[in-house]
């Protein structure tokens, strides 16, 4: 199922993307990490610019995203990839620049770092990959955690009195006037996956165009944590998550829309 | 007198609770037991193991790295842990599943086909009980009956319906361990154990 | 026409691909690949519209859709 | 169990070494937690966040490990018994604020399940951790008391010392183990709940109501004569634990002429050697330090006098052996063993090299 | 100039409140912190709740608040006051708790800690002092600082290129669900200074009333850093900052409106 | 001056420490600064903010210390010299950074200008985060290389060295000053710009283009076995500092009896005890560590032939004292005279203290 | 009637009160304090309105306006 | 030899500057020189004072606690820092702000009314350089020639228009010294300067 030249050839076909390397993933069946990487992994390779790329890899269960991306990859402490992304753009300006994040990167230990590269409108890339859980370490509660959801640090569901409200990256990132592309996609179903693969491709034509900081937050399943089948949470992001965390663009600059 | 137990197979075959109910039947003989899991970033979906230390003197390490008794519910946990095991050990494995039998000349094996026992008491979930059912036939470290109590234990009340069918689960697994007849020779074979085993830490999958 | 490709050793059964087929024609095999799963395949090749929605809902990459001149391949 | 003999007491449960610290605490009066998830010690918040509001507690989890240290400085200010615990990177996180917590003088429990480093490293377990505990990671001149248990029961009763000191002392207190500790069940004797008498603390930030004076929690002195007030009193103060706080075990210390050195797990893997050992006819003993600082010093001082040589094993490059050449203070060798990465020293390898420089000493 | 039970017999009058001890402050000449000491400190008084205020520093020119503040105090780590109030409140829920932070404490390391703070609804109360520099440490380029401003870090101005866009924090704070009131005040007039107070005892009273967070953020001057005379630093206050920061409130719960 | 003779040298011009410590980057073909604002360093950013787009480089303020040494881990990640600075405090919040980048083995520059503490302390000079810096206040076992000058000039040389080493290491080096050295002015030759060689880093992760593999920097090895190879490197590593690295400087030691120990700005004034004590005929000799990791302890060894008694003099409470005491061994007292909370030793407390050590010796 | 009472070792002499009186009647004085700043005080005492300004402008809590019965005391 | 001067002031007074001039013009004459502010979160609009060693052998420490001269530009820095004056050292004070003489009766001192000379050259921010002119008469660590060149180093651009009111200030300082008449005597006290001095860190105020 390798690619080599043949996408010319039959360029209708849905097959590998030469964005992802060969190494098979580690995530759990059905977790949508994967449909994630498959999407940025083509927008990279269809944009050209795989050989100028530099990847920024979270802890969480992305962690081993290096092994996957076909790019250099640079692996980062929890929650401190926009730190380390605005190291290497500023240094590389010309490369092209991404984190990949997950809730409690991003959105819990990280909150500081990601709300000033955008303040500071970074001109690098971010896919935040919001599961509503910490997926690698367990299932605890994320920021993101739905009221009333069960994790394993919330037995009796989220509540509001002890653990407050689900936080809402798109839009606190949307005030920031250096965030100058923001949307919330989700990859429950083809549909959707193609909506989302057009956001991410545009996040990164926003940073090609040198326009700032860009960030496409993606509604992603974690059936082993939400003690799921695989279908049933995609059914559970459709039903439970987007009237929490509506779909749609929050910021696209003129230049790109 | 010192058994160590690694319980291997993919996640999802209650390796882990099973372990515990071995730990909890021993320690209800009055034994030092302990009990660790493998743990890993890439645990979820992948393989799980435990390891389960059963002693009558303190146990300094709980590690298991040379099994006295290797419980291997799938191909890969075979193929990975026997040759871990500790010459004149044993390898259980589940036969519904492994379709080979172990290499190693110098070990006891005994195979169980452990998921159509389960499926024949109608619950596919205890195949790893009826493994340790013929372990504990083969080596007495605890009785079916203190295992039978400790199920309670180990299941979560929402599941006590199911004790029943464990319960028949341990029953099935000793009852194919006496019919292989290999009782008396592993009775012998458990002198040889009882010494100190060395430690290496398992490697998460 | 379309062909549709299945790596069994990449699938891990999640069922997404049988889910979301529109023609229904997509099942787990009884088997079980290297890693435990049961992998997903085709039931009646000759249906397939080749809409790729097994392909784009597939976490693990195990699936190809080849049409037009590359599903002959 | 029959046929064979011996028997441990029973009455005793089942439990993982993290959930051991979770009901420690509970049981030396703890009612607050506050922390940030990390392998391998999930099952400490997972064990707590249930049981803590059973008891009219708290868990609370914090958007970081460096929140949560700074909600347990608030907790410890407003006069409660109060924890946290972590792995290795999280509480590298946590050094300036556990350097605020010494200063300011605030009774609290930190509690390192170590894991493989540096970097992200890996989730195995470790020791490599030693330095950061016990010579103040952060900045300044603090001392934690630091606590190593080995068994799951003594997870269950270093938890409750833990807290006695860090009140005792007003000095925060960590207690670690290793990923081993923490993922394993072991039996423990629980015992009935102890009677647990909290100090009052009179200086808590908790209102000036019914008090004439204003309580300031605070570690700035922004004049030099102050601060060093203030660090005269804390070395004061850590030397009082050095005179009444060190702890450790001997194991066949009698008349042992190779001394070896290990905490926490290896302790227990060195017990072993020491077994091996003696039964090879070589007389080897183990001091097992349950207080990492204060060092216990004086057990290798006086061991110095029959030892002939010293062995540290750790699960690290070597970072106690330096406490220990300090207290044997060049009177005899000490050796040096240790693995890295997440891996456990075994038994054999152990021993492999104890027969060695036994050997050389002849 | 002591108060001493003589606030009845002349309730008209303008004097220091027992909210505040009698110790000098040490701010510069003109600084706004000392006004903003005191709307907090008479608040506290007026409402009847100093003996059962817990307060907590900041680090930064307001280090020294403990010595100011007739209440009990404690001194937080920079940027980490929150954290703080979390475990004051949690531990001590019918304590009035409040911190008072600066922008670089509040807006750049203390980031997470503040947007955790109030998503999760902690009922504490925020006194943000916005004076769009780092004042303790020598007049730093801050979150807040405004584009084309001179610092010590920003020589020839900060510039969109390199530093970003300020960071608007009541904006960015009236987003977070469990943000329950948030405010943006100014102390550079008499007027202002009176609605000022209207907003800080507001801020309280939500806390009182258990509705959840509140923040006000204070305008206020840095004539020191912004290398202004007092008067003029009132006038920059009001020419410069407030189109950039406009005043009025953002979030105001029910409850209290 | 005519009528007081001695004369300096000329041709040199007037720079604060912090100053140098900027100039001293730049000089090394550094451009790139990411730093969040503290005291006593804060002249080293303002002095960057405006010198560093001068010669086309980048100064960047972090929003924390945090963002700051994980910006230094992406830039130097990305191939180029990088320097991060800070005092104490915020050297605490990077604990977790350094370790990471120790263990992904990536070069860069960390200034430390400490200052009193613990806690948020104060802002006077200090040497408390001696530990910090040499035993790896953050988890795991790496070091950093730690280098410690005395005078502004010798900012300005260690800091190329630091460069040098970080890049030859691929290491973090450490530069470690106080409050003082980094306030004072003094004069210092800048000499003409030295020609900067920078070694290519094939390693670093600017895009495939032009390569055949790919670059991954990494800290992470769920593999015991891995992990412990990646240690094991660097403490070969390690070990190769400690052969190529030590440096220090003697003082009036061919024939000291009473050997001071010192480094950093305490030294200058224990040179000027040394030079008291001689003239009252006390046969006094100073080392001066210059790099504080790799420990130079074949100095002391050395030293330990001649000395009868050593003197550790610190602006902290006893640390550096501990390395002293494992290099001497035993074979010699080593006693300790420290002051704290941003306090200085003087000249005349010291050798108070040295008189009476030297009285005991009789 | 209203009696504004300065505080002349509190004020650093910042002249917020000088610019927002509205009856323009405070002014720093010639001399210095024990820290070094002018202080502020009023010229002409009997024009004051009472109306609080210059209390609420200073940062420094160095005024107090009294005014109705209070301004006897 | 070795000079230990502290200067000492409000903030404001410039007193950062001057001691750089002092510096500076130090150095020019070949000297080892070392600088060093008070600094302090609150010295912002408090008092302000500076360090200034010159030595003709390497600077030990460049903290000034027993300075040789105290140059003090207003009451409370001349409150604080009389006592810490070496014996046989120096005091100047600037007796337009303070308006007590020194009570030690150990040191030497001189009055200059710096403000006053200052507004007479038209600008009172040159007042600390007029007291420098005197220090340099009275002790001859610099010429006054060296300082005069100093001030552009000292001074930023946009200020060297204001280079020939400083220097007028220096030459007046100098004059008011030379007057004075204790040029000779202090010459004499020079020589028991001469040796170390203890060391203690300056508390910012
Ligand atoms: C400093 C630090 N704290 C905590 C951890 C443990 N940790 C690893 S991943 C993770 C959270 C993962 O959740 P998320 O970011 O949502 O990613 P997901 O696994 O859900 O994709 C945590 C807390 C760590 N490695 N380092
Ligand atoms: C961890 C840490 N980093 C940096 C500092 C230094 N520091 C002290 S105050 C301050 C910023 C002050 O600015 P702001 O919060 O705006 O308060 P302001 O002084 O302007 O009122 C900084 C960076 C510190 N004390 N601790
Ligand atoms: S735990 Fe959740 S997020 Fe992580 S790999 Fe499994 S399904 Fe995906
Ligand atoms: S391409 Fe479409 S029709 Fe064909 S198998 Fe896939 S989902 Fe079904
Ligand atoms: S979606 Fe992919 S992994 Fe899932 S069952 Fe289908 S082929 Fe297998
Ligand atoms: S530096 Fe600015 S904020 Fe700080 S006290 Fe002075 S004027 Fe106020
Ligand atoms: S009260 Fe009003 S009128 Fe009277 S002095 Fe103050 S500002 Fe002027
Ligand atoms: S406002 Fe206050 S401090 Fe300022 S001049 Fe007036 S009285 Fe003095
Ligand atoms: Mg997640
Ligand atoms: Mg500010």
């Amino acid at each position: 199922m390798k690619d080599e030249g043949g996408r010319r050839k039959a360029a209708v076909s849905w097959r590998r993307t030469r964005g992802l390397t060969d190494t098979p993933f580690h995530y759990c069946p059905g977790c949508s990490h994967g449909v994630i990487h498959r999407l940025v992994a083509e927008v990279l390779d269809e944009l050209g610019v795989l050989e100028k790329t530099v990847g920024i890899c979270p802890v969480g269960c992305a962690v081993f995203a290096y092994n996957y991306f076909n790019c250099d990859m640079i692996e980062a402490a929890h929650g401190r990839a926009p730190a380390v992304a605005t190291g290497v753009k500023r240094v590389l300006p010309d490369r092209v620049v991404f984190t990949y994040q997950g809730d409690g990167d991003l959105a819990a230990i990280g909150t500081a770092e990601i709300v000033h590269a955008a303040a500071r409108s970074e001109r690098f890339t971010t896919i935040f990959v919001n599961n509503a859980v910490y997926g690698m370490t367990g299932g605890q509660m994320a920021p993101t955690t739905l009221l009333g959801q069960k994790t394993t640090t919330t037995p009796a569901g989220r509540e509001v009195s002890v653990a407050g409200f689900p936080l809402k990256v798109a839009e606190l990132m949307a005030t920031l006037d250096g965030a100058v592309y923001v949307a919330r996609v989700s990859v429950h179903s083809p549909k959707h996956i193609l909506q989302a693969k057009r956001a991410i491709r545009e996040a990164f034509k926003v940073q090609l165009d040198g326009l700032g900081f860009a960030l496409v937050e993606v509604l992603s399943a974690c059936p082993t944590n939400w003690g799921l089948a695989p279908p049933d949470a995609l059914r559970w992001v459709e039903e439970k998550m987007i009237p929490v965390y509506p779909l749609g663009k929050f910021k696209v600059p003129e230049e790109i829309s | 007198m010192l058994e160590e137990v690694l319980l291997a197979g993919f996640g999802g075959q209650g390796i882990l609770s099973t372990g515990m109910l071995l730990a909890y039947a021993a320690l209800a003989e009055g034994l030092h037991v302990a009990w660790i899991p493998s743990y890993g970033p890439e645990m979820r979906g992948g393989t799980a193991n435990c390891g389960v230390t059963v002693s009558d003197a303190p146990i300094s390490s709980p590690l298991v790295v040379e099994p006295t008794t290797l419980i291997a519910m799938n191909g890969p946990s075979l193929d990975r842990f026997e040759p871990a095991v500790k010459p004149g050990g044993l390898i259980i494995y589940n036969a519904s599943l492994i379709n080979r039998r172990p290499v190693r000349a110098d070990v006891r094996a005994l195979a169980v086909r452990a998921n159509e026992i389960a499926e024949g008491i109608g619950n596919v979930q205890v195949a790893a009980n009826v493994m340790l059912g013929a372990f504990l036939e083969l080596t007495r470290v605890a009785s079916l009956g203190k295992a039978g109590e400790a199920l309670a234990k180990v299941l979560p009340p929402r599941r006590h319906h199911l004790i029943p069918a464990n319960l028949r689960a341990l029953e099935e697994g000793a009852r194919i361990a006496r019919e292989a007849g290999t009782k008396e020779r592993m009775k012998a074979m458990n002198k040889v154990w009882g010494q100190n085993s060395e430690f290496r830490i398992q490697k998460p999958e | 026409m379309a062909r549709v490709l299945f790596d069994k050793e990449s699938c891990k059964g999640c069922k997404l691909c049988v889910t979301v087929c529109p023609k229904k024609i997509i099942a787990l095999s009884p088997e079980v690949n290297s890693h435990g799963f049961h992998p997903a395949g085709i039931t009646e090749a000759e249906k397939c519209n080749g809409c790729g929605f097994c392909f784009l809902i597939c976490p693990d990459v195990a699936i190809a859709v080849l049409r037009g001149e590359g599903a002959g391949e | 169990m029959r046929f064979y003999g011996g028997k441990a007491p029973v009455n005793k449960i089942l439990m993982k070494g993290n959930e051991a610290f979770g009901e420690g605490a509970i049981r030396a009066g703890c009612r607050f937690f506050f922390g940030y998830p990390i392998t391998p010690q999930s099952e400490l918040p997972h064990y707590l966040a249930w049981r803590l509001p059973e008891v009219g507690g708290l868990y609370l989890q914090a958007e970081s490990e460096i929140a949560a240290i700074n909600m347990v400085y608030g907790a410890a200010a407003a006069g409660v018994r109060v924890m946290t615990s972590s792995s290795s990177p999280g509480i590298s996180l946590m050094m300036e604020g556990i350097s605020y917590i010494a200063c300011a003088e605030l009774p609290c429990v930190i509690v390192n399940i170590m894991r493989g480093g540096p970097g992200l490293g890996n989730i195995a377990p470790s020791q490599a951790d030693y330095f950061q505990a016990v010579k103040g990671g952060g900045h300044g001149d603090y001392r934690l008391l630091v606590l190593a248990p080995a068994s799951v029961q003594e997870v269950l009763d270093l938890v409750g010392l833990a807290f006695d000191l860090a009140d005792k002392y007003r000095n925060p207190v960590m207690v670690v183990g290793d990923g081993i500790l923490g993922q394993m069940m072991e039996a423990v004797e629980l015992g009935p709940a102890p009677e647990v008498k909290l100090p009052p603390k009179p200086w808590a930030t908790t209102g000036t109501a019914g008090r004439k004076t204003r309580n300031i929690i605070n570690s700035l002195y922004i004049e030099p004569e102050e601060l060093e007030k203030v660090n005269l009193r804390l070395q004061a103060k850590y030397r009082q634990m050095a005179e009444e706080e060190k702890r450790w075990e001997d194991y066949r210390m009698e008349d042992a002429e190779l001394v070896l050195a290990a905490f926490g797990m290896v302790a227990r893997i060195a017990k072993a050697v020491v077994d091996r050992l003696r039964a090879e006819g070589i007389p080897a003993g183990l001091v097992r330090p349950i207080t990492l600082y204060p060092f216990p010093d004086g057990a290798f001082e006086r061991a110095a006098g029959k030892a002939r040589a010293f062995l540290t094993v750790e699960m690290n490059a070597g970072q106690m052996v330096e406490d220990v050449r300090l207290a044997v203070c060049g009177r005899r060798p000490v050796y040096f063993y240790g693995r890295t990465g997440g891996m456990l020293t075994t038994v054999a390898e152990v021993a492999a090299r104890a027969r060695e420089i036994w050997e050389g000493l002849k």
